[in-house]
């Protein structure tokens, strides 16, 4: 089990700003293809990784990043703070 | 050094007074604060979301690399989440050091990395609707120069 | 844009939210603040002498000249002279700009042009005697980059 | 007669802050080599002119700088402002 959790436009167009799913993905990539297939609005959401960043236990990582062991993988477009 | 991750407004001058109070070892400090613009688009007001369990650690990872770039005095960052009015002070930086040029490099640098690098997304809210604001280019390609 | 040359103390505070408050058409501002420091050889205070048929427009030419290079909302300067003991603030600016790279750039632009160009001279008198601070190389260099 | 006034350790060699003199010099240079000639403590304070700034009527310039017209010549070390 995993938290995923969803900012800004990702959490608007999912609908959620957090789930606990089960998944056996072995990177984020894996997760973000089941993810996908899991309803349009996922997929919309996931259209485009280029306009997406994803933090894993709060490090911000890359789609490649393994989730042995993460408690948490976070996805958001780029950060616009400051 | 010090963050400050807060839905409050602050007061910058006050702040500042208590920032720059009884230092004689350092030559210099800079601060930089960021204003909700009003660019005459009808702006009602900015929502500030960020993400609550990685923000304090992010920004002080951000603040931990600039002390070890600079020799720093002290180092402070408040960054304001939530709903916020034009003309609403959103954030600051200030940094103090020996010399001009140390004060200057390490706020810069931690302006460029807050940016790009710590967890907030900003949405603006007009007459017409929200829209969020979009990343720069421009704010990505800053971090290449450190 | 203001220009105050004066002998007494300014509270960076009260100036600092002064500048700040009710800016909506800004984005950003940059304050820099110079501090006497006490670097451990037993300074007791600095003199600052400067020349005051020339100071104020010397340094409204300078305020201008950044005026015409970057997109200021505001700008403001304010520089001591007479005696200062350690920890005592010498001067300071502040720039406001629509973005802040503009405003980054506006201040130590001022900064690196007040070092070399603005009639101010320093003496610090220690224990021991007292002594002329010699302008630095590195301080004429730094206006090249302008 | 022209104004001329000294800052910093300028004003300390010579030994005065200001004096009014009457010249004919042609040029700040002219004007240098006058004062040089009047007394070892202004030949001292401008033996190195590299040394020192010049200002004419409160503007900066040069050495060269003609003083045709001028009122206020001033001269000091390199300023250590900010």
């Amino acid at each position: 089990m995993i938290d995923v959790v969803y900012f800004a436009w990702v959490r608007e167009r999912i609908g959620l700003p957090k789930e606990r799913i089960k998944t056996d993905a072995g990177t984020v990539a894996d997760l973000v293809d089941e993810l996908r297939n899991r309803e349009p609005r996922y997929a919309a959401a996931f259209a485009d990784l280029t306009a997406l960043r994803v933090a894993v236990d709060q490090e911000l990582t890359d789609f490649d990043a393994p989730l042995a062991g993460a408690r948490e993988v976070a996805f958001f477009p780029p950060m616009t703070g400051g | 050094m010090t963050v400050r991750v807060q839905e409050a407004p602050f007061d910058i001058g006050a702040e500042v007074a208590a920032f720059a109070r009884g230092r004689s070892d350092i030559g210099a400090i800079v601060t930089f604060t960021g204003i909700v613009r009003d660019v005459g688009d009808g702006l009602q007001h900015m929502l500030i979301e960020h993400y609550p369990a990685m923000t304090q650690p992010a920004i002080e990872k951000i603040e931990a690399e600039a002390a070890s770039r600079w020799s720093l005095g002290d180092s402070l960052i408040i960054h304001r989440f939530g709903p916020l009015t034009p003309g609403e002070q959103i954030m600051m930086v200030a940094t103090a050091a020996p010399h001009r040029a140390a004060a200057f490099q390490a706020a810069e640098f931690l302006m460029d990395y807050l940016k790009s690098r710590a967890p907030f997304w900003k949405k603006e809210v007009t007459g017409d609707g929200e829209a969020w604001v979009a990343a720069k280019p421009d704010d990505e390609d800053a971090l290449s120069r450190w």
